[in-house]
């Protein structure tokens, strides 16, 4: 092979306790030249202080609209080798496990049609294959599955679905978060695969509210696990916490939300009947307390980052739904939201956006749900309201 | 097209089934409670009473595959072929004897990948491609992101202690595919100039309303240019944030000059205790400086100690500065409070201290 | 005009100091401490040992000067000639012989007054001028808040006990001229019904600019009728605030089968404990029902009763429905929610719930 | 005189315990025929549940703008006596103190020249002379002078100021409200009187952060006592305070807003850096605590009703002020800021609606105040920054 590039600014980030991703870069140089000319364009970046990127054409494999971002360096003489540069999202298993045997078959795949470089994951979920040219997409793809991977969005469809570890080793999980997120990409097959929304919609879900898929910030919808019933205390383990020297007061009961427990120094007492489901005390004494058994999700719906109108977080949908396969309601539900959204929603408009433009109170009569007081912060402050019955008598 | 028809297409991932160790099919659901054991290393325990150890070595997300093989390697002597990745990207390995906890360390050790940010401990930076692979960058990601990372390693690893869970994250552009908007500390990626139009294009590659359409601040109005359409910037109106860039290429923003970062703090995610938030902006501008960043690394790394020393146990850093109210934290964190702090967007207005408890 | 110029003019209110008692003007500004001896009366004490006692007494603002003329009787024999109102237009008698404070109640229950109001307590209704004087009024403001003080007087008299202050005011328009927009509980008056435009007579009564840009949801364009100027309204984008009426009396609103009364809790003004903040609408619609509007009495009563039964000392009612949440405060009030409660005017977006902290 | 007309409707409205507005009315109306016939009038509008009242035209005193709302009934051939019926708005002395003497003289009158009704006092805090005839507004006016009262504030000009009743009265008030409020009025005499602002202007003087004439949420500058220094804790009448059954942890610490507060059973400690002068600890024990020496204001702007762009709570816009009389720097910082408003201002826009427009960094840049972290609940959450120098090198 020939030899690298001389890269003294990226040196600098091989240096450190931290792991390099230069030094990923430099491993696969090694092996192909594409990573080669991407390190070289990478020390010139540093150097210049510039990317070196132009946008993306729609390139993508036969029958998808989606999977794969097509890059182009603006400098193809001095870096032939990525004058194509395109990535590939490849579906993650929910929860994001595999077997060894899957996770070589990647790297044999992409070891034989790409860079060799990878993103474990992208923040969306997928598997990012870094770097290839055109006329590999098709190859690859094929390749992929044929051991059972396939790809995930890109463009103005549904994104590939993601779920935290939850019943698979949380004890917290409130709902099947990877057979929920496993059935939505399966169903959703078309939606994933051929743009022909207005634009992106993700799928998140969380087991509980502590919300380690971050659903409530960067999903469209975002299915977070929760409970209705009481929090499971074992007394003697509260004790053994509280003499093994928490400070119950200060570190439990003062945080407390829904400022709905008190601690004689005891007994724990919680009224339940104003607990929010925060999950706090229950992160603070895991072996003491845990969410009760009548268990579900809240749905929330559309976040987004800023562009175009300010970032938004999801909002209460549905306060408490009981997540059952095959989940037609949930899927009925996304399905009258979609339609509605394609009919009336703007280019380029997420479905958070849509909501805020035409209002929620319309929103929801429009794909058919009565409105709940858990749907908002607080009722309006503002009196300019639009009375639905003016009483004409 | 006979071909296309027999190609395999939309089967969708892998069934999580086929990829999880014995342990967890077996247990699936029926976890009761954990621990942390040590820095980096947890135990699960089932109602079953069957345990599974969890040790978390921390990744820079931009892997080779010749990494990845070492993983797996990895996997097969301790795990029984089986591991996952976090939500942050790092790379967890699930063990059943606890006996292959140490010799795993050592061996992750050995290949350069440390293990912690379990409990009250940083994790990994959730970010984006930068300069790696993306058009749209105002910064790198992948080298802030190492810079940073190798100066707080010790919060990491457990060598030093706080009082709680800290998120850090970046993301090259306005874009914000990090999702870094909800952050105890954002590194953000900024233009600082309007576009430069490259007038005779836009016609051309892009679609004048949508362009029109994508500017935020209605700073894009359509024009005529030699008899043609196509569009102007009205400059004192762009905040500069590439969204008309993103549809249209005949208006790059990148500027070596003037590209740069801004730094956001107290936003979180999860429900525990207040509700999830966004970040608020601390430092709105830091030149880029590459290939490691200092004045930004220092700026987090002063933040996070400030927070450190003064955050009561399990207070985010939004929560410890809403106790101490903002203008104490601009005091305590030694920041300028600008012009620029001032929200002036859409509900700009909701923003103003309307109360007249303050901190004197 | 030799006349005009001889006029005094521009001499702006008596110096407080030339109404103040002695006692007050020997200790202003040197009071250290107070103390609440029975409902209605309090001490005050000052540096130099003298102490104040004050008697406050209910009144219904709108008072004649008959009345007003006992009142100044009654500061002759207890006060040395002095009194004050207070700003929720009560009477205050200031009193430095505690000896007249119970002759002092018994002359004012004779005169009809009773006394109260004074820490944890119902104190009076802030109101406005309603049919008594105002062209605007869509309710009476006198008198249903007459008739909810009947009602609740035990809690102004220290009959019945409750947590910490409630405040109701009421407004008989959107005006709100009673500032009712933070009060515990808030009542005002509403039309549901668009303007009934005067075609013919907007253009020679009102300035069309003005009349299009009071609208605050731009339901009104400029149109010709008969080649001369006027307006239209699009009555679907109308919410019936009558800002148009109040520029243009050739669009009245009132309506007296549409007209009533809405029902908002939860504000505030005080800095103690939380910020100030604005009612929340919880009753959209309560038809005029006079003389005595029993729902809206009946609706006031439930609510202050739910209030005193549940929030802990010293909670207001927003703190207290901010703590057990407001979809719990809908269920125990027994109030429907509909479409609306939802906001749907700028900052709606802000007031969705962006968490999953719910009270299930 | 004539007979009082019926009033079944109204006489409904003298039961009950509360004192009665109809029983002020009919006092009246035995002496008056103007208030006669607004009985007469008030029982229709009960009747058909519609008010009675033409929109005022332009009435007033020679040379003054302001002061006199105009009012006519639409049924002036039944009720002729108030065919005029305009109310007259009378500064207050502030903190509403009078004698019994300077009471009689308002009494006396309006025996004379009015209906004999009034509202002591109008929400804004005026004495509320309610219901005369145009030729009797001047001579009303001049024997209201001739016993030192003016006229207050209508349509767009400055209002009456008011204030609490402050170091008159109160152990809290951290400034002279009543001396501010006095101040003001007599310095703006012309602004008063006569309406030369895009809209109405409205000062509010409170003594502290209890805000007792509710300032922050109704006037357009909203002064509001505080302090700076520690607050004075006297701990023998804690103890006090405790032992006669105060629950000190959860009446006063856990409703701390600065979370600054530990009790552990004996003493009370405040970390006063983080104390937000919320006054709640002090309004739980009086005896006890005392704000700090080091007293001062905040100074708020902006706030207002619903009409047009939304009700508006005051926001800071000075942290802490010193005011000493005769407070140039204030009254130098309220000329400046009309000044703005009146050149760049809308018609019928308030000043917190104005700043709601033009950004509040713009508002201080253009009155020439530099920013500060209080002014804000929270630096901005989203990344539009226009920057003030772009670096060009
Ligand atoms: C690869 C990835 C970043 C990464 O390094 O992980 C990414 C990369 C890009 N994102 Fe993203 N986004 C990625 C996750 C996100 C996320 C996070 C998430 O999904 O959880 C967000 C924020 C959440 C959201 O959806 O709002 C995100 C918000 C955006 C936006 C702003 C969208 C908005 O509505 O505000 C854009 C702009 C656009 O869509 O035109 C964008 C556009 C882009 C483009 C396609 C740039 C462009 O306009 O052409 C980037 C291609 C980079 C490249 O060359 O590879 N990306 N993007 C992430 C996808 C990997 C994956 O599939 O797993
Ligand atoms: C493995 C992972 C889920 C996954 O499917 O990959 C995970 C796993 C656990 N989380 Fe998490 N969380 C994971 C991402 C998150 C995220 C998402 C993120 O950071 O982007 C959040 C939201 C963060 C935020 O609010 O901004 C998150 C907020 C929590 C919390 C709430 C912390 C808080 O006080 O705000 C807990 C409870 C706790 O630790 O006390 C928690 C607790 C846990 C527990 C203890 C749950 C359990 O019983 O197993 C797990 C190990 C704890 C740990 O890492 O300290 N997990 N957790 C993710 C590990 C990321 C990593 O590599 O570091
Ligand atoms: C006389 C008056 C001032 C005046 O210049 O006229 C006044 C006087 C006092 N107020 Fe007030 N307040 C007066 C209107 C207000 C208002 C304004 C309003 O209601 O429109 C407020 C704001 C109300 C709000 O937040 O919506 C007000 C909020 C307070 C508070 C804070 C209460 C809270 O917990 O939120 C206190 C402290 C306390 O009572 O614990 C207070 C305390 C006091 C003290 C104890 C101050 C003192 O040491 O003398 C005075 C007697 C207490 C009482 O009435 O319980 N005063 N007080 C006003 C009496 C009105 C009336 O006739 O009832
Ligand atoms: C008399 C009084 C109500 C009362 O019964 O106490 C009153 C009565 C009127 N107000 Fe007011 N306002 C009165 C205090 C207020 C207050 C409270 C305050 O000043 O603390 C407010 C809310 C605070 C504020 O300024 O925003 C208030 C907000 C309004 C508004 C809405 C202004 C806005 O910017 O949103 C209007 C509409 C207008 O200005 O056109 C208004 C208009 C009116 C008019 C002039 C109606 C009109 O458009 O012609 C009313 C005349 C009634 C009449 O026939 O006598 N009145 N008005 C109060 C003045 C008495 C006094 O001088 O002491
Ligand atoms: S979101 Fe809840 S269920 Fe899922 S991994 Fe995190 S703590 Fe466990
Ligand atoms: S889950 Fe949260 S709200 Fe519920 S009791 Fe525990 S700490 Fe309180
Ligand atoms: S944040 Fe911006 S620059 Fe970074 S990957 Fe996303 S779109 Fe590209
Ligand atoms: S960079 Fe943003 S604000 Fe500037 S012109 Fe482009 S879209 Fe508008
Ligand atoms: S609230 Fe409306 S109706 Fe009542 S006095 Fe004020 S302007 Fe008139
Ligand atoms: S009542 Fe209000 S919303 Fe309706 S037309 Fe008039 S100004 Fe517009
Ligand atoms: S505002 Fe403060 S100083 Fe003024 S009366 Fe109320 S408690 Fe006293
Ligand atoms: S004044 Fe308020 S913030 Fe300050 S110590 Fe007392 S309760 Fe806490």
């Amino acid at each position: 092979m020939a030899e690298l590039p001389k890269t003294p600014l990226l040196d600098e980030l091989e240096k450190g306790p931290w792991p390099s991703f230069v030094t990923e870069i430099k491993e696969a140089a090694k092996h192909k030249a594409s990573s080669r000319d991407l390190l070289g364009l990478l020390e010139r970046s540093y150097r210049e202080r510039l990317g070196h990127w132009k946008h993306g054409g729609i390139v993508g494999v036969l029958g998808y609209g989606g999977g794969v971002i097509g890059r182009y360096t603006d400098l193809p003489q001095d870096f032939p080798a990525i004058s194509h540069f395109h990535t590939m999202r490849i579906n993650q298993p929910p929860g994001w496990f595999y077997t060894s045997k899957a996770l070589r078959q990647i790297c044999d795949i992409w070891e034989e049609h790409g860079s060799g470089l990878t993103n474990m994951h992208g923040s969306t979920g997928d598997i990012i294959l870094l770097g290839t040219t055109t006329p590999e997409l098709e190859p690859t793809f094929q390749a992929l599955c044929a051991v059972g991977f396939d790809l995930g969005g890109s463009g103005s469809d549904m994104r590939t679905p993601s779920s935290c570890v939850g019943p698979a080793r949380c004890e917290w999980a409130c709902y099947d978060t990877l057979g929920l997120a496993h059935d939505l990409t399966i169903t959703f097959q078309d939606e994933l695969h051929r743009p022909m929304f207005p634009y992106k919609f993700k799928f998140k879900c969380s087991g509980c509210p502590n919300d380690c898929v971050a659903a409530v910030a960067r999903a469209d919808m975002s299915i977070i696990g929760t409970w209705r019933d009481d929090i499971k205390v074992d007394h003697a383990k509260v004790k053994e916490y509280a003499d093994k020297g928490l400070d119950i007061e200060r570190t439990v009961i003062r945080n407390c939300p829904g400022k709905c427990m008190e601690w004689d120094g005891a007994t724990l007492a919680i009224d339940n009947s104003a607990c929010r489901k925060c999950m706090h005390c229950i992160n603070v004494m895991p072996k003491a307390l845990r969410p009760g058994d009548d268990r579900g999700a809240t749905i929330l719906i559309g976040s987004k980052a800023p562009i175009v109108e300010g970032a938004l977080l999801s909002s209460v949908l549905i306060p408490f739904w009981k997540p059952e396969p095959p989940y037609e309601d949930l899927k009925d539900l996304v399905r009258t939201i979609w339609d509605l959204w394609a009919e009336e929603g703007k280019n380029r408009e997420r479905v958070g956006e849509f909501i805020q433009r035409v209002g929620l109170g319309n929103f929801l009569s429009a794909i058919g749900l009565d409105p709940e007081a858990e749907m908002v912060a607080h009722p309006r402050e503002n009196p300019y309201i639009f009375y639905a019955v003016g009483d004409k008598e | 097209m006979t071909e296309a028809t027999q190609r395999v297409t939309d089967i969708g991932p892998p069934h999580h089934e086929k990829m999880m160790p014995p342990v967890i099919q077996k247990n699936y659901g029926k976890w009761v409670s954990h621990e942390i054991l040590k820095p980096g290393v947890m135990v699960h325990e089932a109602e079953s009473g069957d345990k599974l150890y969890t040790v978390r070595a921390g990744s820079p997300r931009l892997v080779s595959i010749w990494k990845l093989r070492k993983f797996a390697d990895l996997a097969d002597k301790y795990c029984g072929g089986h591991l996952r990745f976090t939500s942050r990207h790092n790379a967890e390995f699930l063990l059943t004897d606890p006996a292959g906890i140490d010799p795993l360390i050592a061996d992750l050790k050995a290949i350069g990948h440390p293990v912690g940010g379990i409990g009250a401990a940083i994790t990994s930076i959730v970010h984006t491609q930068g300069w790696v692979h993306c058009h749209s960058a105002a910064t790198d990601a992948s080298g802030i992101v190492k810079a940073v990372m190798d100066a707080i390693d010790p919060y990491f690893t457990g060598t030093k202690k706080i009082p709680g869970k800290l998120r850090i994250a970046l993301a090259c552009c306005l874009n914000m595919c990090g999702a870094v908007h909800c952050s105890d500390i954002a590194i953000l990626g900024i233009h600082r100039r309007p576009p430069r139009t490259d007038v005779g294009a836009v016609g051309k590659l892009c679609e004048i309303p949508n362009v029109v359409a994508s500017c935020p601040t209605a700073a894009i109005r359509p024009a005529q240019k030699d008899g043609a359409s196509t569009v102007e910037v009205i400059e004192e109106q762009c905040m500069y944030c590439a969204n008309c860039y993103t549809v249209c290429p005949a208006m790059p923003l990148n500027d070596p000059v003037n590209d740069g970062v801004s730094i956001w703090v107290g936003g979180k995610v999860s429900n525990a205790r207040s509700e999830p938030t966004f970040s608020k902006l601390a430092v709105p501008y830091i030149p880029n400086n590459p290939p490691r960043w200092p004045e930004v690394v220092d700026c987090v790394v002063k933040l996070v100690e400030l927070w450190a020393a003064n955050a009561r146990p399990y207070e985010r850093m939004g929560e410890w500065i809403n106790r101490i109210t903002w203008p104490k934290f601009f005091r305590m964190a030694e920041l300028p409070f600008s012009k620029e702090h001032i929200d002036d967007f859409k509900h700009a207005g909701l923003t103003f201290k309307r109360s007249a408890q303050l901190v004197h």
